[in-house]
């Protein structure tokens, strides 16, 4: 359906470089990456609304490089909505129709059809600046929607949202993405909502694409430390991977050894996510290879969870519930164990 | 208590005192000269029938002007609002010029180009248009001089419009001329509306270059000038407060509808 | 490829032609009439005692006009950006009117208080300062035009200086005059450096008013006026050119040096 | 140490009326509100920076609201750091000992005392546009705390941050605030960073103030919907509340009755933490009063976490880990069974 072959692009201040990716009909595939990475201007270059400097972009089997982009039948919507203002919401939703010269008949049958979908019929002659954040987005939504797009690029949809009209959007999304079922490129750089959302991520970082995946290869198997810290893997380590004469890998740090599933050798990174880790205060008799004795350094509170930081050495974070939290009685200074599967470990 | 007011604003005590005098000195003369004006000579005036049609050459011929300068200008504000071209800046630079040029200096310009014996005053002279002592000479030295004010408006109004709007509006199937007569236009429109009103009431108020290029037909300034070198500054004075009238008239009348919309 | 080029791009093609009219309707008669000028007449008249005389007259008078609009305009000017109050557009509108204003009537509107036998005019006779045919007259005229430019460039300086920062300021100990001197002022220092330039070259190219309140001593606007009256478009052209030649260098220079610091 | 009351200040759009509330001597204290709720206009209020309408706000036992800001001892960082862009990291951090008129010896020995409890030392000579967002703001907080400040204005320090320099900066200020002790007041809208830092919350919003408490209270034992919805609290249900003739109180909604610990009667709201939650396949027997068969009927991933909505009736939403989740291979339509404590009903 796409097809991204080394495409470059000038940003200014820096090149995006090799671009390569493939989305098929009817994916959500969401590209993840810091702020200032350049997903805007990916999604732009996809849309003809960017000069691309080299690459292939191929949309449903056709070089379309050169194409303009009202002819291109891709759908973009913004950060900010990007609401015309100076049109109702009515106007902004049939804009796309009316400079298709549709008949009056054909724009207010799609118009009830969208608005109806993503019940916004009741703002149909408000301006945008009297909405509400939420409500902007879905209007800008229903107006890329309304010209019935053959891709739709959303460029960090959510963010400017508060949480809880955020969590509600990305429902919406996911629910309108399963009626329509339209091939969707989403940007963001929030972790959660491209794990919430994707079938497929792309993690862009430093000018380049560093991993294409399924939200569990991103969130279990990171190939670089970039996307380990991008996942929010909180326990990242530099070490030394050895096979052990018993079968056993090897993960040797500051003097403790993780046994890992993985058989990579030599100086790598091993990652360990937070919430594989079990905390107690006696030793488990478990099929957990990996149970370690230390004294909890840092405690760092969300509300619902907590991370524990316990130093082995090195040091670990652990994610706790409240509830276990507060049963275990935990505090700095204590001395618990800590208990992890040998698969835990990823090394790369 | 007052006192204290005072000690603790004491710095924008002195602003108010040192604005207040530069407030007045621009204030004082207009409103003391359209104040202490005698009515019975103001309607004399009104009347004679030389003023009214200097009067209103004026502000046809400004308002041609400015005609003119919108349908030149504003493409070319938009493209600099949009466009990144090495020697950008240089260009934007020169479109000031008109503002800094000595207004006889610029008469004595467009008089070697649009004189009767020079380039384009040839040519347009062959088609039965001549610059010299005419209203096409009115209208090219008030345009010279007050189109800067217009490209710089309206360039500041596409700048403020968002990018990203006219994007939408592509992706959304509108060619370049849709989303900039659909998008762009209409949301600079206050910009250049004010743009508009300040290059007519800028043309109104030339006198150097339109002195060198045409002194006839008389425009108002012209006429001020005129009278007051021929009869003194008792003659002068109800044109010029007519003249000033006028201007003010025109251009609070615009403003204020420009405002007006905005709410 | 061209032929695609040219359709795709059709709006952008349209407009750099439009605006090209309008560029070199500006350019050409001001490159024509400095590239045209024979160099050995602009010699002479380089060293023509009484061009030079009227120059540097110009020059200092609107220097002048300058310092004291530095003066009064930039505190009203951070006033404007930083206070609310009722009637503050009002005030605005009025301090932007010599813009607008005929420049002829202009000049009577300040000959009505600045001449001899007129409020200020007479107070300030008491202590020997004349403004009819005098330095102070031109200062006056060049004053009245061009303030605005200086006071709305300054205020737009002002605005871009967050506030934030003058109240973080304050709270780390800083009276308010050391707030605006330390923080304010530095930070807004290049829109009023670039306001004080336009405001220096509109001085220079005032005519109308000086006209009007100071015939003699003459300035060059008006000894291009005086030669072309007299004697004709010949002589009066190397005087102009001359003078446009000062105030572009002028301007360009300052310019630079302004951008430079940007850097 | 700050005393607030009855404050009222004027926004233009809205007021923000009747705001009383105390800090006393080292106290850190957060204020928690949504955007535009006024918590900027608050600091800038007890700083002198904003008018007030009516009130008084007394500092160290003195009324202040007369004494202009730079008497008050009041130092503020705001949420994009304000630093002076025309002035060197170092001429930033001694702008105000520069105006004290401090001997060079003096201003010396405190900018190298605060360069190292901020680790901005090689910061310097800097200019502040060429600094990172977590050093920019590092660089704020070491300018206010350079005049030795008695109170410490905080307006949303770690907003504009990215997720992992905003747990950096975290700890850092809680680590500041521990060797310092200086008496903190901290605005945000970010829930979890509330009750991470503060010793108090204050809860704000639609123009007054809602809640003043520990974050237990807060998070625990919300006194309004408006405070329940910024705790995330996400089940939250208006029903009825009797007292049975046995003595349990009950809290009826949609047929199903909920136990509680409180004892409050007639129509009410009820609050349930969904970590206060337990899911399970089979019913559990243990002392939880509070134990329903349900299904599945949504699943919102946060990677570490997830959120699953169980119908009873009523939806209510429970908190599990990705362990648990995988374990209990969790899945929309699955039969299953929450349980919960009397305890954690929270009717107010």
């Amino acid at each position: 359906m796409i097809k991204i072959k080394n495409l470059c692009v000038d940003l200014g201040d820096f090149l995006l470089y090799d671009i390569s990716f493939t989305v098929s009909e009817g994916e959500y595939f969401v590209v993840l990456g810091p702020t200032g990475a350049g997903k805007t201007v990916l999604l732009e270059s996809i849309a003809g609304l960017y000069p691309i400097k080299s690459g292939e972009i191929w949309l449903r089997g056709k070089e379309v490089v050169r194409l303009e982009p009202e002819k291109r039948g891709v759908s973009i919507v913004y950060q900010d909505h990007a609401l015309f203002p100076h049109l109702s919401v009515k106007d902004n939703v049939i804009f796309g129709l009316r400079l298709r010269k549709e008949k009056h008949q054909e724009i207010k049958v799609t118009l009830d059809w969208i608005t109806d979908l993503l019940s916004i019929s009741h703002l149909l002659h408000r301006k945008p600046e009297t909405l509400s954040g939420g409500e902007r987005q879905k209007v800008a939504l229903a107006r890329a929607l309304s010209t019935k797009p053959k891709v739709l690029l959303l460029d960090e949809p959510l963010s400017a949202l508060d949480p809880e009209t955020r969590e509600n959007l990305q429902q919406e999304l996911r629910q309108l993405h399963r009626v329509l079922n339209i091939t969707t490129v989403h940007v963001t750089h929030d972790f959660e909502e491209a794990i919430a959302l994707g079938h497929r991520i792309a993690v862009i970082g430093e000018g380049h694409l560093k991993q294409v995946g399924t939200p569990e290869q991103i969130f279990r198997q990171p190939n670089s430390e970039f996307v380990a810290r991008f996942a929010m893997t909180r326990n990242i380590y530099l070490g030394e991977a050895v096979h052990k004469a018993n079968g056993d890998n090897i993960f040797r740090i500051e003097g403790t050894e993780f046994v890992s599933a993985a058989d990579t050798e030599g100086t790598c990174h091993a990652s360990i996510r937070p919430e594989d880790i079990l905390i107690s205060l006696e030793p488990i008799r478990s099929s957990a290879r990996n149970c370690f004795p230390g004294t909890i350094t840092g405690i760092i509170d969300k509300g619902a969870t907590l991370y524990i930081t316990v130093n082995l050495p090195p040091d670990i974070s652990c994610l706790v519930t409240r509830h276990s939290f507060e049963e275990l009685e935990l505090e700095e200074g204590k001395r618990v164990h800590v208990t992890f599967k040998a698969s835990a470990v990823h090394l790369f | 208590m007052i006192r204290k007011w005072i000690t603790t604003n004491r710095m924008t005590l002195t602003f108010v005192l040192l604005g207040l005098v530069i407030f007045l000195f621009i204030v004082v003369p207009l409103g003391k000269m359209i104040l202490a004006s005698d009515p019975a000579i103001l309607l004399d005036t009104f009347l004679d029938s030389e003023v009214m049609r200097s009067i209103w050459l004026t502000l046809y011929a400004a308002l041609i002007a400015t005609a003119v300068g919108c349908l030149l200008g504003v493409p070319l504000a938009y493209l600099l609002a949009r466009a990144n071209f090495p020697g950008k800046r240089l260009v934007e630079g020169l479109i000031d010029i008109p503002i800094v040029v000595p207004h006889t200096a610029a008469g004595i310009a467009l008089l070697f180009v649009f004189g009767r014996n020079f380039m384009v005053g040839k040519a347009f002279g062959a088609i039965g248009i001549q610059f010299v002592d005419s209203m096409a000479g009115i209208v090219i030295a008030m345009l010279f001089v007050s189109i800067p004010f217009l490209i710089d408006s309206a360039k500041e109004g596409f700048r403020k419009v968002d990018v990203r709007l006219e994007k939408v509006a592509r992706s959304l199937g509108a060619s370049p001329w849709q989303a900039f007569f659909r998008i762009s236009l209409p949301l600079a429109w206050r910009s250049i509306v004010a743009g508009n009103i300040m290059m007519w009431a800028r043309g109104i108020s030339e006198f150097g270059a339109v002195l060198i290029l045409a002194y006839h037909p008389m425009i108002a300034p012209v006429l001020v000038y005129e009278r007051f070198e021929t009869y003194g500054l008792d003659y002068a004075r109800p044109v010029a407060v007519l003249l000033i009238m006028v201007c003010l008239i025109v251009f609070i009348a615009l403003r204020m509808l420009v405002y007006q919309k905005e709410k």
